[in-house]
C-alpha cells in the first residue's frame, strides 16, 4: 500500500491541560515531522461509528494519546473494531519530567510545550517503527 | 440521584474536530463561553465520554438542554445528541457560518491565528446568543442573573 | 513476606548521586556521595553509569540503592527509575537543607551554610534502619469485603460515598477500619479536584503518626497535596501498587487505591473527631456544590 | 468535628518579610481563605480564616519562600477534644 499512514489520534479532553499537550503534540507529527507517513482523525467519528474512519483504524497503524486515565482515545479506537499498536498518556512523561507540568487549557505554557516536544519527538520515532511494519 | 425540577446549566457539546481548523475553533469557542461569557451555566461536555466514560457524562446531558456546536458538515455533535441525550436544543455549524461571513482564508488548526482567534470570538457570541435564548424562554432557571 | 532483620545491623548501601553542575543543591549532593565513599559506600557515577551500565553491576547488585538528588527536578531518581532500580531510600538536598533551614540557592557553587550541613545529610543517609518493606501482615485483617457506595452528582461529576466501615476527616481523607488495623486514602472527592496523580512518596515504615499528621504526599498533574492521616497508630504498610502506578488512586480510591496501613494505638479517642459515612456524604455534598459555584461560577 | 469551626484557630499567617506577592497561594486555594489588596501595603491578606479547612496546610506547599506558618497540629488536636469536652459537660 504506497500511502500507508499511521493514525495518531490525541483524546478530545477540552477541561485538561494535558489533553492539549496530546493534540499538540499529534500536530508537531502529522504537520512537521512525518507529514508524508503520519495522520490523524476526529475522534469523534470513532464515537459516532463512521464508517470511513473506522476502516482507516482497521486498515492502518494507530497510535493514541490519552489526556488522563479515562482512556478515551483508545477505548473508542477499540469500539471501532481495531487495537492501538501504541497507547500513550501524557502524564506517564509527566512523571519523567515532574517541571514541565502545562499550565492551562488554551495556554499550556513554556513546560508544556517542552513536553509536546518531547513527545511529539518519541511518537515520531514510533511512527517510522511501524511504517516498516505494514 | 433527585430530579431538578427546571435545570440551572445548559450544556454545550463541541465537535472534537482534532482534524479540522473548525474543530479548534469550536472547543476554542465552547471554552470561552464557559469561563467568560456564561461561567456557572454553561458546562461542557466531552462527545468521546460519552461511549468511553462513565455514565455521569451521558446522564448530566439528558437532563439539561444541550447546544451542539459542529465544525463542519458530519455533524457528530448534533447526532452524538439525538443518539445519546434526546433531542438537541440548538445547533451551531461553524463551517457554514464561516461561508456565510465571506471568509475564504485557509484556516490553521494547530497554530490559530490572528483570524481564527477572531472567529472563535465570533462563534463565541452565537453559543452566547443560543445560551440567553433559553434563559430567556424560561427553559433554564438561573439564580443570579 | 519481608524479613524483618533487626534495625541496627549495619545495612550495606550504594550511592548514585545527581551530577550536580546546575545548582548549589547538586554540589552539595556530591560534596555528601564523596564524603559517603570515605565510610566505604561505592558511589555510582550517574554519567559513567549513563554510558555503560555493566560498570556498576556488581554494586547495584549486591548494596541497598540510596539515591540523592539535588533538587525536586530528581534527575538521579528518573535514571534509577529508567533501569528499573529499586530505590531504598531517596535524599533531595534542597528539601533536606530547607529542614535543617538552609536555603540551597541558585548558584552551584557550594556554600558555607550548605557545605557545613553534609555531614548532618550523610548521617541521615548512614542511619538506614529497617528496610523499607511492608512489615509482616496481619492474619485476620484482610479489607477484602465488597464495598458498596452512595453517589450525588454536581453538574457531569459523580462524587462516590462508601456506604460503611470508612471514617473521614474534614481534608477528605479516609480510614478503612478493619480490626487493630486501618487502611488511609484520599477521597473521590480528592482524586476528582487535584486531578491526575503522578507521584506517591510514602511515609518511612514503622513511623508513629498522630491523628490528622500527614502521612505521604501526592503530586499530580495540577497540585501537590499531603495525605492527612485520621488515625493515630504506626505505619505498618506501604501500597507498593500505588508507589508504582499513582493513577490507581484515580480509579480506585477507596480500594486498590489504598495508600498506607496503619497498627491504630487511639482509634477509640480519634473515632471522635471523624465523620462516619453519612455524616461525610453531606459535609462533601455541601462542599462539593459550594467550591463547584466558585470553581465554575453561577 | 463537633466544635463550632470559630473556636479553633486554625489558618495560614503570612511572614511579610518573606512574602513576595507570587499569589501561588491564593490561585491553589479554592476556599477563599485570602484576598487581593492592590492598593495596600500588605498586597494579601487572609481575610476569611473561617474558610480554611483545618489541619490542611496545602497553600504552604506551593509558597516558594515559605512565607506561610500554621499553628501546631497536636496542640490544635487537644484543644478541640477540651473545647468537646467542656461543650458535653457544660451542656
Amino acid at each position: 500500500m504506497g500511502n500507508e499512514k499511521v493514525y495518531v489520534i490525541p483524546c478530545s479532553g477540552i477541561g485538561k491541560a494535558t489533553a492539549s499537550v496530546g493534540r499538540d503534540a499529534t500536530y508537531k507529527v502529522i504537520e512537521d515531522k512525518r507529514p508524508e507517513t503520519s495522520d490523524t482523525l476526529c475522534l469523534s467519528l470513532l464515537t459516532m461509528g463512521d464508517e470511513e474512519a473506522a476502516d482507516k483504524v482497521r486498515k492502518n497503524k494507530v497510535i493514541t494519546i490519552e489526556g488522563c486515565a479515562k482512556d478515551c482515545a483508545r477505548k473508542n479506537v477499540e469500539a471501532s473494531g481495531a487495537t492501538p499498536a501504541i497507547s500513550h498518556r501524557v502524564h506517564d512523561f509527566l512523571k519523567e519530567h515532574r517541571d514541565l507540568k502545562p499550565e492551562s487549557v488554551l495556554d499550556v505554557g513554556e513546560g508544556g510545550r517542552q513536553l509536546t516536544e518531547i513527545m511529539a519527538e518519541q511518537v515520531a520515532d514510533e511512527v517510522d517503527d511501524l511504517i516498516g511494519k505494514a | 440521584m433527585e430530579m431538578e425540577v427546571r435545570p440551572t446549566k445548559v450544556g454545550v457539546l463541541s465537535c472534537s474536530g482534532e482534524s479540522e481548523a473548525e474543530g479548534t475553533i469550536a472547543r476554542n469557542a465552547v471554552r470561552l463561553v464557559m469561563e467568560e461569557y456564561r461561567p456557572g451555566i454553561v458546562v461542557s461536555l466531552c462527545l468521546p465520554l460519552y461511549l468511553a466514560g462513565d455514565s455521569g457524562e451521558r446522564d448530566f446531558a439528558r437532563r439539561v438542554p444541550v447546544i451542539a456546536v459542529d465544525g463542519c458538515d458530519k455533524a457528530c455533535a448534533r447526532l452524538a445528541t439525538d443518539k445519546y441525550s434526546g433531542d438537541v436544543e440548538s445547533w451551531i455549524d461553524i463551517r457554514d457560518l464561516i461561508n456565510q461571513w465571506g471568509v475564504t482564508e485557509q484556516l490553521s488548526r494547530s497554530h490559530p491565528g490572528k483570524l481564527e482567534q477572531e472567529l472563535t470570538e465570533r462563534v463565541a457570541q452565537e453559543i452566547v446568543k443560543l445560551v440567553d435564548r433559553l434563559v430567556a424562554e424560561g427553559k433554564v432557571e438561573v439564580d443570579n442573573q | 513476606m519481608a524479613d524483618s532483620r533487626s534495625a541496627k545491623e549495619p545495612v550495606e548501601i550504594v550511592v548514585l548521586p545527581c551530577s550536580g553542575l546546575d545548582k548549589e543543591a547538586g554540589s552539595a549532593s556530591r560534596e555528601i556521595a564523596l564524603l559517603l565513599s570515605e565510610h566505604g559506600v561505592p558511589v555510582v557515577c550517574p554519567v559513567l553509569y549513563e554510558r555503560s551500565p555493566k560498570r556498576y553491576e556488581k554494586e547495584l547488585g549486591s548494596g541497598r540503592l540510596v539515591v540523592i538528588d539535588g533538587c525536586k527536578t530528581g534527575c538521579a531518581s528518573k535514571l534509577a527509575a529508567d533501569r528499573g532500580l529499586k530505590i531504598a531510600k531517596r535524599l533531595t538536598v534542597t528539601e533536606a537543607a530547607k529542614k535543617l533551614g538552609v536555603k540551597a540557592g541558585k548558584d552551584p557553587h557550594l556554600g558555607e551554610a550548605l557545605r557545613n550541613q553534609v555531614p548532618a545529610l550523610v548521617e541521615q543517609l548512614l542511619a538506614i534502619e529497617t528496610p523499607e518493606t511492608s512489615a509482616p501482615a496481619n492474619a485476620q485483617v484482610s479489607f477484602s469485603d465488597p464495598v458498596t457506595y452512595r453517589e450525588f452528582g454536581v453538574d457531569k461529576f459523580v462524587f462516590r460515598v462508601p456506604d460503611s466501615g470508612y471514617f473521614f476527616n474534614e481534608n477528605d481523607c479516609w480510614a478503612r477500619v478493619e480490626g487493630t488495623r486501618a487502611r488511609v486514602g484520599v477521597s473521590d472527592y480528592v482524586q476528582q479536584s487535584a486531578s491526575d496523580m503522578i507521584f506517591f512518596e510514602p511515609p518511612k515504615i514503622s513511623a508513629e503518626v498522630s491523628i490528622f499528621d500527614e502521612v505521604g504526599s501526592l503530586e499530580t498533574t495540577k497540585t501537590a497535596l499531603d495525605i492527612i492521616c485520621p488515625v493515630s497508630g504506626k505505619v505498618v504498610a506501604v501500597n507498593q501498587e500505588v508507589v508504582e502506578a499513582p493513577e490507581l488512586i484515580n480509579e480506585d480510591p477507596y480500594e486498590r487505591g489504598w495508600a498506607v496501613e496503619i497498627e491504630l494505638t487511639d482509634f477509640e479517642d480519634d473515632r471522635e473527631l471523624l465523620m462516619d459515612p453519612p455524616t461525610y456524604f453531606d459535609y462533601l455534598k455541601q462542599k462539593a456544590e459550594k467550591e463547584h459555584k466558585e470553581l465554575y461560577g453561577g | 468535628m463537633g466544635v463550632p469551626r470559630a473556636k479553633i484557630p486554625w489558618c495560614p499567617t503570612i511572614d511579610y518579610e518573606k512574602c513576595d506577592y507570587c499569589m501561588e497561594c491564593d490561585e491553589f486555594c479554592p476556599h477563599g481563605v485570602f484576598e487581593r489588596r492592590e492598593d495596600e501595603e500588605k498586597k494579601l491578606v487572609v481575610a476569611h480564616p473561617e474558610n480554611c479547612v483545618v489541619f490542611c496546610k496545602a497553600c504552604g506547599k506551593t509558597c516558594d519562600p515559605d512565607a506561610l506558618t500554621f499553628p501546631d497540629k497536636k496542640e490544635t488536636t487537644a484543644l478541640i477534644k477540651r473545647l468537646r469536652e467542656e461543650s458535653k459537660d457544660g451542656g
